[in-house]
């Protein structure tokens, strides 16, 4: 199994759980987070002074797939988020050894 | 002079007493939803320990330094405690508001105006510091300012040897703005600047809180300009009514500077304007009409909107703008007097005919004489202020100890300090 | 007439006045409150920037056009600036208030009736086509209503030729709360509606706030109501005791309409019923008893719990129930004097003789004469409100648009529109 | 006893019953800031029920129960509504307040009393509960408790049969903090304990709520304590100016205790100190000199510091500190007015000569007799509040239920009894 | 090493962290989270109106472990977790290459 | 590629993000934790009565890195991290399958 993780835009958040439900994933986490990357260095004027603001609210989407789902997820991912503007976020892979659901204790592929 | 008890004024005075008094409070929120997270206990618990404290000495001794005879500072005698004292000594006995409803009017000035100066040392002043310094300065510094201007008998006051007329402070641009202005300038010299300053912005942490301290303090000025008067009058109305259309135009020209200036009318600059317009108006409130209101009003406005820039340019961390606001628009409203008297409009003038009595503004026809007063005034408060400032921090300083270390700033002075974080996570 | 000064009385007015002006803050953290973080700071600044432009406009020439001479419009010359104006014009010259002190309360009524509407807009209103219209709304509409209502020469006032008796509006019902809801109506039709009507929840990001606002509101609202006399009398008395007992009462009946229908009794409905409590007893606060104030309450709170679900049904996105609250309660109000107004409990009614005199409602003997003045006087209030801030909003659509990029609304307006966002994570 | 309205003396009260109203919301702050996050909804809740319930109850019988004629309960009979009901019958007829005014002003009394019991039921208790219980003990305990202190006819009233000299309880010692904190301490008792008691720390979810509670309380207070003179006179005076210098003293004094045993000065212990303080105060607004008023203060911000950790000893779960505020600082103002009464420096006593006048304290001359009739009925209240609110939160228990389910309590009671979330996050 | 991640029900969080010190654990990362899996489709009723809430607040819980101890970790947390209702959660294993403490600079096992 | 995981203390972290720049690091993504580890078991005295608090608020970095700077990020972590007092944090390393930058699509070391 394969642990999806992905930075996106906040506003992005509908368009890209409609996405991943649309290639089969069940269920989501998500947290807040806030980042930069080439997105660094944008100016901002408060008070009439001007400050470099370079840590950008961000939203964090985890999503378990099993091996074979990771490609489609991680694309169904990019192309939802994508403005094409800088900010726009990343999506990694990570493997995972094992899932367990909680409710059940169920371990593995029928833990997702 | 006799006493005979007016309801009705005494009724206003309770009443404005009260309001002034929610202006501490008030303080706390502006102030405090400024800073960040991790100071906003510290800062708001400076102003409530101003009231504590001050409270205590003005009924102690304060009031007596205040209003006691003599000329550089009053005879406290007689006045240790308050109790017993006939209210034909009301500062307020000629239109019937009783002693005790009188002082506490006044108490609530002097615990305001240092609880205005904590803007200044926000996130990096010892606590016990803050606490000895209230004490002291409301002492050497408050008593005798509002003792020269307010008690009567003081040298920037009525028919004084000093201004060539009598200076016009209706509700407090000198004794409380410019004078917590120049010592909020002081404090923050001595205590140089917090960890980042002008690098990162310092953004304020919770705006509402700086918008509810905005309201509140304006509710609560309308009991310390219109409380000015001592009753409920038409020159009562004239300030109320000053005081409700100043800050209105105070808020607009503020938001104007920031549009074409920064391209956004910020909730922060509406709420600074807002008090800009406030503290503008509050030596004028009874002495200008509607358009020196307004004149005022976006005078204080433009004039602060630019001047809380200064401390980047200058480099003192006047953290809250406690220079830029109460400074700055405590001059303009202090000198605009002088350009926008309209005495026959605000305040009946006990005493009109003598030729010491204040003089309607320059654009009112009344010449430079009472500009000239006033800037007298103002700059005599601020060098008093700034300097005896200086030399009570300094001391402070040398012996207790200004200021957190630089670990506390960093991790918050909240939980160094008073060992609390302002919120606490949902569990 | 001469003017004889009642300190007492004028005291009074003057707090009430304050206690008007706070309302307006109040209703900033209960609308604020109910929006989400994103629009929280917007959503203030709306109801902040109606106190600085229409404070202006109201020393300038709005109190003219309201209360000068004139059958539709009052004539302002005369009354430009508000300055040197004898206290003998003073709407309550014959109780001794001073005019000033008249014209500030009356102002504070102008300030929060323009506020109001902004509930209808949350989200989505340019800020400078909301500054915008508020001065074109005030101007418009409001002058011309209050004007009608309220000025004594109006077509909507004592003794008028368009209703069969004088209609009873004691503080506000048409003026304030039926113009406001018909206006906030049209203007969320020409808005249209945000992103995710009616399928996201929009769940109130602070009820905290909320309840702030709702708190501050009542306690403004007894300046409303009972300031509305215009003395400290026993008129007064009632008007309070009223404005005491209609929003519990309502209060009590939303949630009781929320625990049946919902299961749960929750904080938005106490506040949301308070508010509607305290828009059905504007209108009738001196003119029911006790068990009339308590009906008002119980109806108010009934009608609003079961309104604010109408603009799911008809699809208009009247964001903070402005319609559900302030249309509804305020006809809820206006009508109900018509069945339970009770003269000889309330106010004593100059002129009561008189054949256009108001009458006893249904409930009390006097018929229905009562009732249908009050459903001609709401009814053309809310067309006239309706109409002209329909065209109103149309002409600033298609000149400097009304409304923010869907980019903008989504990524939230406080950070487009103001360049802040309300709170900052602590570091 | 003839009529003429007084309107100065009229425009305090009508101000002071909104400033008394003020303070239930600002309750619902300060302990809605106090508890974790789950449940601050469910706590402000209880606050505003308590106004919705009681004011209804107030106007339909309570007034009457608690006026009427009669030794133990006053008749009811022809106060039902309070309709029609001549201002010669006022409390305060004799200084022109007309009847509805005071009316209005002793409800907040009644409102707030029952409001500051929820203090110790955080968390836990079903709301329908509460609300029964609002019900209930507003008619079988705090009617009975006012009727016999401040019925004029009561058996705890000037010149009762009971105390060797006449009580002295000036705006609410025992009938409002005594009387509560006994309630709730019997409430808690049949409570229990909540998950997690003694072990975690319950930590304020949002301190500036509660110092904004504290603040608004303080604000209110003075229509509390100076608003118990009924009038605007000296006497008023005295109370307003205790009411500023107790709580003051208060707070420096907790903050003292807690700097020397716990390392920091706390705002919850500012906040707390300011509460003890007024509660302190309360009986003896009127009746000690300045003097008195510091010491008083003092004496309750340590007694209250050190109160509010014997809950942990004695193991109930007094989650907000009523007891330890409310009944410790009630008995000890109570009681100092048995060290401190200053009968010349306050009130003038109607009647002073009679036999059966209250003395002044032991400190000024006046012997042990005011401290004997202080203690008695201090304690009356105690027994009679306990055990009545026991009986009653039984009888509650055992029908239909007083505390929610663990899940619910450890999930967050807000979401079950009133189903929403204080705070939503930003999307 | 091994990265146990844990979304559970918040106000399981104190029986959680009993259930793992006991098997040894010393040390955890706690955040805050919302999620939805089977348990998505709720409905609410807010002022009058009916509403799917699908995020719920949900804590996560980071701990390191050494490879052996995973598994031992991974069922403390799920029996601990349980309320057998929907929605209790999920726990999921991921490799670690490396882990390092910061006080004293040491790496690997020793750093746990 | 690896991802780097720190938890630190949310003081350090502008030391921290210095000290990764000037390691090559071109992105990063910030959100808040709490936890404890050694650093459990500390004493609070609240309104008069003692309380153990053992969360302690910390910050979280994640950085994406390719597998050759991994151990350089880990330690230039550690060492603008370290103040040598007890709870400073941790730092971990997983592996990682792939990364995608959102705005391009680009896959791989080019995303990063
Ligand atoms: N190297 C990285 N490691 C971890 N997170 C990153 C990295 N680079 C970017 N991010 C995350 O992705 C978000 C969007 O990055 P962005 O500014 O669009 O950079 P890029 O141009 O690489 O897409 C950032 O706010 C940050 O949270
Ligand atoms: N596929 C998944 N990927 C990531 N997190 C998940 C996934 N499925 C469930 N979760 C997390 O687990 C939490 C509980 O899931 P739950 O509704 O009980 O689903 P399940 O029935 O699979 O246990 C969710 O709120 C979510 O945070
Ligand atoms: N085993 C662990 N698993 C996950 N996070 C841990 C672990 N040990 C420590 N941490 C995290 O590192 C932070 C700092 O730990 P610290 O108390 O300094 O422990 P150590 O002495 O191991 O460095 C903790 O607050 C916690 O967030």
């Amino acid at each position: 199994m394969k642990l999806v993780t992905a930075i996106i835009q906040p506003h992005r958040v509908d368009e890209v759980r409609a996405a991943i439900e649309a290639v089969g994933v069940k269920g989501v986490t998500v947290s807040e987070a806030a980042g930069y990357g080439r997105q660094k260095g944008h100016t901002e004027v408060y008070r009439g002074a001007e400050y470099t603001v370079d840590l950008v609210p961000k939203t964090r989407l985890e999503i378990l797939v099993e091996d074979a789902d990771a490609a489609a997820v991680t694309d169904a991912i990019v192309s939802a988020a994508q403005t094409g503007k800088i900010g726009d976020g990343k999506v990694w892979v990570v493997p995972v050894d094992d899932v367990a659901r909680v409710r059940t204790g169920e371990h593995g592929a029928d833990a997702l | 002079m006799d006493f005979t008890l007016d309801s009705g004024n005494t009724a206003w005075m309770i009443v404005a007493t009260a309001l002034v008094l929610l202006m501490t409070p008030a303080l706390a929120f502006f102030y405090g939803g400024m800073v960040r997270t991790k100071s906003v206990l510290n800062m708001m618990m400076m102003s409530f320990i101003s009231i504590g404290v001050v409270a205590i000495v003005w009924v102690v001794y304060g009031y007596g330094l205040t209003f006691g005879p003599g000329t550089f500072i009053g005879d406290p005698s007689g006045f240790y405690g308050l109790n017993k004292i006939a209210d034909t000594s009301s500062l307020a006995a000629g239109v019937g508001v009783p002693f005790l409803v009188m002082a506490a009017f006044q108490a609530t000035f002097a615990i305001i105006t240092v609880a205005l100066i904590s803007g200044s040392v926000a996130d990096r002043m010892k606590f016990a510091a803050w606490t000895v310094f209230t004490l002291v300065w409301i002492t050497l510094v408050y008593f005798p300012v509002a003792h020269a201007v307010w008690s009567g008998v003081g040298i920037l006051g009525w028919q004084n040897d000093i201004t060539p007329t009598s200076p016009i402070d209706f509700a407090g641009g000198t004794v409380v703005h410019i004078n917590a202005g120049a010592a909020g300038l002081a404090l923050a010299l001595v205590l140089g600047l917090r960890k980042g300053f002008g690098r990162e912005p310092f953004k304020p942490h919770n705006l509402p809180y700086v918008m509810l301290g905005a309201a509140l303090l304006w509710f609560g000025w309308f009991g310390f300009n219109a409380g000015s008067e001592f009753g409920a009058d038409p020159t009562a109305g004239r300030a109320f009514m000053n005081t409700l259309v100043a800050p209105a135009a105070a808020m607009l020209a503020w938001l104007v500077v920031e549009r074409i200036r920064d391209g956004h009318a910020t909730s922060l600059g509406a709420a600074s304007g807002i008090v800009a317009g406030l503290v503008g108006i509050t030596p004028a409130a009874a002495s200008v009409d509607s358009w020196g209101a307004i004149a005022i009003g976006v005078l204080s406005g433009v004039a602060s909107a630019y001047a809380v820039g200064l401390k980047y340019k200058f480099g003192y961390d006047d953290s809250l703008d406690v220079v830029g606001v109460h400074l700055v628009s405590g001059m303009v409203g202090t000198l605009a007097i002088g350009l926008f008297a309209n005495l026959t409009e605000g305040t009946t003038w006990a005493g009109a005919g003598d030729p010491l009595a204040p003089k309607d503004g320059l654009f009112y026809g009344g010449g430079f004489d009472q500009l000239a007063t006033q800037a007298i005034a103002a700059g005599m408060v601020v060098v008093f202020s700034f300097v005896m400032t200086y030399l009570i921090a300094m001391a402070i300083k040398y012996t207790i100890g200004l200021r957190v270390s630089e670990d506390v700033e960093v991790a918050g002075i909240d939980l160094a300090e008073h060992g609390e974080t302002a919120y606490e996570e949902a569990k």
